[in-house]
């Protein structure tokens, strides 16, 4: 499987720690499945706290360690400035715009979390 | 890590500081009532859209710093107001711990996150602290207006 | 109208009812507070999207039936929830009026409201009523989930 | 002037205790000036009270004193209930959308309520 391609989660709202466990679950199962490198979808989440904050460096050490990577799609001022103040904003690679869908097979595996 | 002054509280600025109490079960789902209250007051005390969206996400981070010992508990939450300065106080009353899993605790999920929380919490807010309350772990923060008077 | 039966709340349903207590001077800008409060409780407590607005509008009807009386009180509410059954009480505890004109009052409009706003509450909960709570005035609703298992 | 025509006031969010006085304000003002009939334009708005609800009569009985009417745009389906249960949707002309603006004197008068 290729580096750059992987499934695409989309998360919406408020990101903290009532929906936390559940985005972790979601990007675990896909980890699990053999995906190495997952994108998430952040261009609706309006608040993301530190407990969703440490659900991302988790599973962003997972990818790393099966070779991939955890890409966030994201362009919410509140939470780049909650990556910058955290040291954080280097640590993923950052997209402004969801990929292109053409060719991966993020069509499939493309779920709203709600 | 300060400790929070309450002696110069209620005289600053000459005003009646505005009080606003909140007390809810320590579950998930309810940390929003938190954040949401947080915004109230920091409206009335005149923090602009982006003071309100620190005020909001670093009382988020006072209620879940108590997440992994306290579920089953009672989250108190003290908000007050004066002359453009914010402070949140937040204590916890232990509960029976009868449905672990419902709590707002996720067990390990919250491991290593109080960094972050810390780190943020600095960066959010002018001073914030945690110590003893009459036996009882309180965290609180404090935050002041750009254009504050005071 | 009835009365607060309080007897028979702790062991419906043979659950803890969860309780939610929020207090707050009486500002109209602040009864959004209780609004969302009450939506939240609601949406714990099994309710749906039409019940949550009745009684976001319900609990509204609360809060400002205190309005002429007490500007420059606090609002004390206490929310709990059991078996699908919200209960809301609404108390004062009156302030000294220094600010008559920035409280919840305001003067002649709100006269002749309450027969509106008892046509809501008639409507939008199964039970509602007013009494005296330990010298000072109450008001409390009472809401079951369409639902409810009790 | 026209009984029919008469200026818009257009009202967004939650009407409640904390906008009501502002809302009667900016009413009176119009009929203080001569208008007696209005338009209120609640397309917008998402909650309504009896605070507010107190205002819509109060102003409808000035309207009606002089010889004018209060017309509400509304379409919320939580609003309408509010009218119903108290009695009051037959009260008020209401109406599905705004009315033309064309050869009224709304255009200048329309101001949003915010
Ligand atoms: N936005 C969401 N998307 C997906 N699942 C969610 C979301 N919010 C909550 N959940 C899930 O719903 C379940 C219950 O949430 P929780 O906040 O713990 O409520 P409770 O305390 O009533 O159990 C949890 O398993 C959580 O993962
Ligand atoms: N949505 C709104 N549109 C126009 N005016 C408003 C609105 N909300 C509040 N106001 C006005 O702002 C003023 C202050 O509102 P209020 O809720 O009484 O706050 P405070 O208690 O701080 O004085 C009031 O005169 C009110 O009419």
């Amino acid at each position: 499987m290729s580096e750059d391609n992987g499934p695409l989660v989309v998360v919406d709202g408020e990101i903290d720690l009532a929906v936390a466990p559940s985005l972790r679950e979601r990007l675990e199962t896909l980890l699990a499945a053999g995906h190495s490198t997952l994108y998430l979808d952040l261009l609706d989440a309006t608040f993301l706290d530190s407990t969703a904050l440490g659900v991302l460096v988790t599973v962003r050490e997972q990818c790393q360690r099966a070779g991939g990577a955890l890409h966030l799609i994201v362009t919410e001022p509140r939470i780049l400035k909650v990556l910058e103040i955290t040291g954080l904003a280097t640590a993923f690679p950052l997209h402004g715009s969801r990929p292109d869908l053409a060719g991966t097979d993020q069509g499939d595996e493309t779920t709203r979390h709600e | 890590m300060k400790r929070l002054d309450m002696s110069d509280r209620d005289d600053r600025g000459g005003g009646r500081p505005e009080v606003i109490a909140l007390s809810f079960p320590a579950r998930a789902d309810l940390v929003a009532l938190a954040r949401f209250t947080a915004a109230s007051v920091g409206a009335r005390a005149g923090f602009d859209v982006e003071e309100i969206e620190d005020l909001r996400l670093a009382v988020d981070e006072l209620v879940v710093s108590f997440e992994a010992v306290q579920a089953g508990g009672t989250i108190h939450l003290r908000y007050t107001h004066d002359a453009g300065t914010v402070t949140i106080e937040c204590t916890v009353e232990p509960g029976l711990r009868s449905h672990p899993s419902e709590g707002i605790a996720g067990g390990e999920l919250w491991g290593g996150d109080g960094e972050l929380s810390r780190q943020l919490l600095d960066a959010l807010v002018d001073e914030h602290g945690r110590e003893q309350r009459q036996g009882r772990p309180c965290v609180w923060l404090r935050k002041h207006r750009a254009n504050a008077s005071a």
